[in-house]
């Protein structure tokens, strides 16, 4: 096992509300784990009490097998880099980042070499000299990394960091984020309530819900292969469907659960397969079921269309497909088809 | 300039000239020989300004007045400072409880308090002085509060501080390396606003000390009685400090903010 | 409780017991046939209340405070309202150079008027009274505006008003029906600032007027050399009304400005 | 022409700032036109002036044939939405519907029918008697649209009416406001600065930067076929290249131009026909160019993938496609596939 930071039995209430809920979780050493749920999940709670600054909780918190659930902030060996950036508006760019090895005592020499090199990875060596409110929020931000990358830490943590940037510019971070990460192999925990910011670059997900993990593994699985509801509605524009529903679409499925169908798995018949596919939707357990119907309309996204398609026996599909030049008309009746390994039942209820 | 412009403008003018004015003719009046029946005086004089300061009255007031405002302000630097702080950063509870202090000012004035003062510490055997000075403190509380209240919200302070226990400082450390430096102008308003409570307080001054100690503000009132244009030369003295602090005031204040936002 | 939150309760507790127990001692004595040399008075009375409210003294008193308040009210909301809320809603501009008005009572305190008053007003064939009401209204301009500078940055009441006109409303309509039912609670916080405001005054109001008209202050002065115990029945009253008024806007302010988030 | 709106030479200026600069556009009746732009590009200023609510301005407005240019708001007949909702805080859902109509003196019996008619389509009669500080900001946004489109205005402007709403509620509203605009015939000018919504229901585009109008097209126009580098950039995640990088490609394009090639246009070729396309990839005006390298980074964004492919001679480029079960591993090396067609040159440098 080499889980880097493990969190045992964590328990944390204020004023006679739960907040956090019997919580028991692995961090991998050198990944990047994202904690998302939506605002009032405890993610950010969970991830003060590792940091430290949370002192009502119940519970162990290890990291690299040592009990540091009592321990003071400043002597755990972790990092933290906070929305609102906290940089110290008082000093300079470099005068941030040297506070940390300052605090710790380290020779001059020593502090000027680590803090030019962290300057340069974070290409922030231009504004060495610039005040914090100088700075544009992209910028903040990534002097705000440097400052706590410069010390090392064991386990970084990441408070929404990119919550209060612009959308371009927090694609950008989130990427430069993800890089840091891998080159300097840095454990991180990033907190986030936007899946498609957890998705893109988490090597592990843990979604978070009122106090409790809803599921825990890459994005991949999460995905594709949503435990529950309420993962399943938060995670995308899921079709979320029961098995009768799906039954009379021809699918053969368990009429008690409930499945997710993911729009972009659907492709319109514009072939003469037509009549093949036809054949194939009574045959119970073909690879593919084709599903007749009307496109009632269809939204450009950008890079995709979105198609609400009402099916002849009834319930209404959504589908995507990638904005090239074929596709049908608003009005059009076709079929879509569907392959049989798409649709994913909920494992819970 | 459209007409509602016109009409706003016009009556802010009119209400800063009304204000304006008669400090005007108490500037006039103070460099005047003789100032009776024409709009100009007869002929000027500096003897006024001359005579007071070298009056020992004048410079004994004004040392007791400096007196009772640095010692106000000493206090409220050492009890109130560490209490806000605490308060805005970490206490949102008792932070909601706070504004129930603000009013106090407002509702227990000075000439509300006196009575009761006299009848309670009248005849304790601790120096009167030092509970004029506790009381102005107290009364002070809730502009001292204020002006590092809307500091405190322009920025995250919060952040800073938990950033700074990350970075390896320990709290106390924490708070003087990266609190402090920049809340400073914030604090110099509260302490400019404490200070000017201290030097300008009359009533409670006046009643409660019976009159021994005697401040800026007791001789101005005594002034007034017996020499005009001396009193307005003290009056002139007066306004000129305190539009001093208003501009420092004006100058300074929401700049801890301002660079926040 | 962790020791910082005792510590700050503790020193905000010390700071209201300060204030609150010459309060106390004023209402104990305001009762007391004879107070002298025992913690509680040896027996209790209701005679200074009664000679009081007979007192045709006081009733005039009383009822001067009242009109010079009331009077300031009404020119506050006839000039200033509209100034306010046109400068709020409409001109950026001239809103950021308000706050040059901002610091006037600060730096321009009754007793710096009061002698460039005489001068100037002295001897215009107008009632003084007049003057003094005006100067009274121009000294409360800050804080009438401040009550409602926060009502109005609380919703968008620019939008507000221009909805009404795209629904074909012409503008003072708009301002009756759109504008004005929901800064209600505002424009009575700042009635109530102006009014206690003109009943208080003290300074302008003996001096410049020479004493001819005795307000409620006036009168509370002059018991206070003369009768201890009338005294601190007329400083439970003003305590009462104080309080009273305080209560009030401590419910109502960021009543509007609370609703509106 | 069926322009309902025509604005000519519009010009407007404040203390010697010219922010719209000599503007000229219809807008056609029945339609939904978005002005789209970043913050600060003037579509907000544009539709004020429509509105009314803008005194300073040079040109001319016409509405219907009739020049509208200094008649006041009230006399306009004209609705508008604003992002802050702006109701009416001391009145109830009804009465703020009912406002209008009231001012218009309407006998009582109608202004009732005509309200709940319009609380009914907005699907807000449950809530008729609340007060709007009782309301999510979504059903806040209903209300105002139910009180400007009661009194059935000839044209509703709608200034970043979603701006202040969580994304699911913004999609979902955008979707509604189209829904009225296309059932009771409204013409609408809706302003955003999100290019997504814009294209997701918009007829007609206007997009404006530093207070002129930078293309005026459907959102497939806009989408396929950017004019300039501004609007290539402000639209998507573009593929720029110039065409002696495209040269260097394998594509014939003019050297001197500037070229976008939209990242779902590329597809990976992961069959037999690699051969084929490399034999086609010297004869300069095949159907389909086919371009090797190696995948370098791939980012689930949920219903997508984004690719980052590193071409043999030089430049990357970003690849979109759908989240489905085939797709090439990082580092593999692969080539795609262009489209001839798929190249599209910028009409303004």
């Amino acid at each position: 096992m080499d889980d880097l930071l493990t969190v045992e039995q964590l328990n944390i209430g204020f004023n006679q509300t739960q907040v956090i809920k019997d919580m028991n979780f692995g961090v991998k050493k050198g990944q990047l784990t994202s904690f998302l749920g939506p605002s009032g999940s405890g993610k950010t709670t969970v991830l003060r009490a590792i940091a430290g600054l949370n002192k009502h909780i119940k519970g162990h918190i290890r990291l690299a097998g040592h009990d540091i659930t009592s321990l003071p902030p400043n002597q755990r060996n972790i990092g933290m880099i906070f929305q609102s950036y906290a940089l110290f508006p008082n000093l300079t760019v470099a005068d941030n980042v040297a506070y940390g090895l300052r605090v710790q005592r380290r020779p001059k020499a020593e502090i000027i070499k680590r803090v030019d090199h962290m300057l340069e990875l974070t290409d922030m060596m231009a504004k060495k000299d610039a005040y914090p409110d100088e700075l544009s929020g992209g910028q903040k931000q990534r002097v705000a990394l440097a400052r706590s990358m410069v010390l090392e830490p064991q386990l970084l943590l990441l408070d929404e960091p990119l919550s209060a940037l612009d959308a371009k510019i927090r694609v950008e971070l989130r990427d430069q984020i993800r890089r840091f990460q891998q080159e300097l192999g840095i454990t991180m925990i990033f907190v986030t309530h936007d899946q498609a910011e957890a998705m893109a670059i988490s090597d592990d997900i843990l979604i978070m819900n009122d106090g409790k993990i809803q599921q825990q593994g890459s994005a991949t699985d999460i995905y594709e292969r949503p435990r529950n509801l309420f993962i399943a509605k938060f995670i995308g524009n899921n079709n979320i469907l029961d098995g009768t529903t799906l039954r009379s679409l021809g699918c053969v499925v368990n009429e008690q659960r409930q499945y997710v169908i993911r729009p972009e798995l659907f492709t319109f018949d514009n072939s003469q397969q037509v009549s093949l596919a036809q054949d194939n939707r009574h045959s119970a357990n073909a690879e593919v079921i084709s599903i007749p119907g009307v496109v009632e309309s269809a939204s450009l996204l950008g890079d995709r269309l979105e198609f609400t398609f009402a099916t002849t026996s009834g319930p209404r599909l959504k589908v995507k497909q990638l904005n090239t030049r074929e596709h049908p008309e608003v009005a059009a009746h076709v079929n879509v088809l569907l392959r049989r390994d798409a649709v994913t039942p909920l494992v819970e209820a | 300039m459209t007409t509602e412009r016109k009409w706003s403008v016009g009556i802010l003018t009119m209400i800063a000239g009304l204000l304006l004015l008669p400090i005007l003719a108490t500037l006039i009046y103070s460099f005047a020989t003789n100032w009776v029946k024409t709009i100009l005086p007869a002929s000027w004089t500096l003897k006024w300004y001359g005579q007071l300061v070298t009056n020992s009255d004048f410079l004994t007031a004004t040392i007791n007045s400096l007196i009772v405002g640095a010692a106000a302000v000493v206090v409220a630097m050492v009890i109130f400072l560490p209490v806000i702080f605490y308060i805005n950063v970490f206490d949102e509870r008792l932070k909601a409880k706070v504004r129930y202090l603000m009013v106090m000012p407002y509702a227990v004035p000075g000439i509300v308090l006196v009575t009761g003062l006299v009848q309670i510490y009248g005849n304790l055997p601790i120096p009167k002085l030092i509970f004029l000075i506790l009381i102005i403190t107290a009364l002070s509380f809730p502009a001292f509060y204020q002006s590092l209240d809307n500091v405190f919200m322009s920025r995250d302070f919060r952040g800073m501080f938990e950033q700074a226990r990350m970075l390896g400082e320990r709290p106390v450390s924490a708070f003087v390396h990266v609190i402090l430096p920049n809340i400073k102008t914030g604090v110099f308003v509260a302490m400019l606003l404490t200070f000017t409570t201290g030097f300008s307080e009359y009533v409670i001054t006046n009643i409660f000390l019976n009159g021994d100690y005697e401040t800026f503000k007791i001789y101005m009132y005594r002034l007034m009685k017996a020499n005009g244009n001396a009193n307005s030369v003290l009056t002139v003295c007066y306004f000129g400090l305190l539009i001093l602090v208003a501009i420092i005031l004006m100058k300074l204040s929401g700049k801890d903010v301002k660079a926040g936002k």
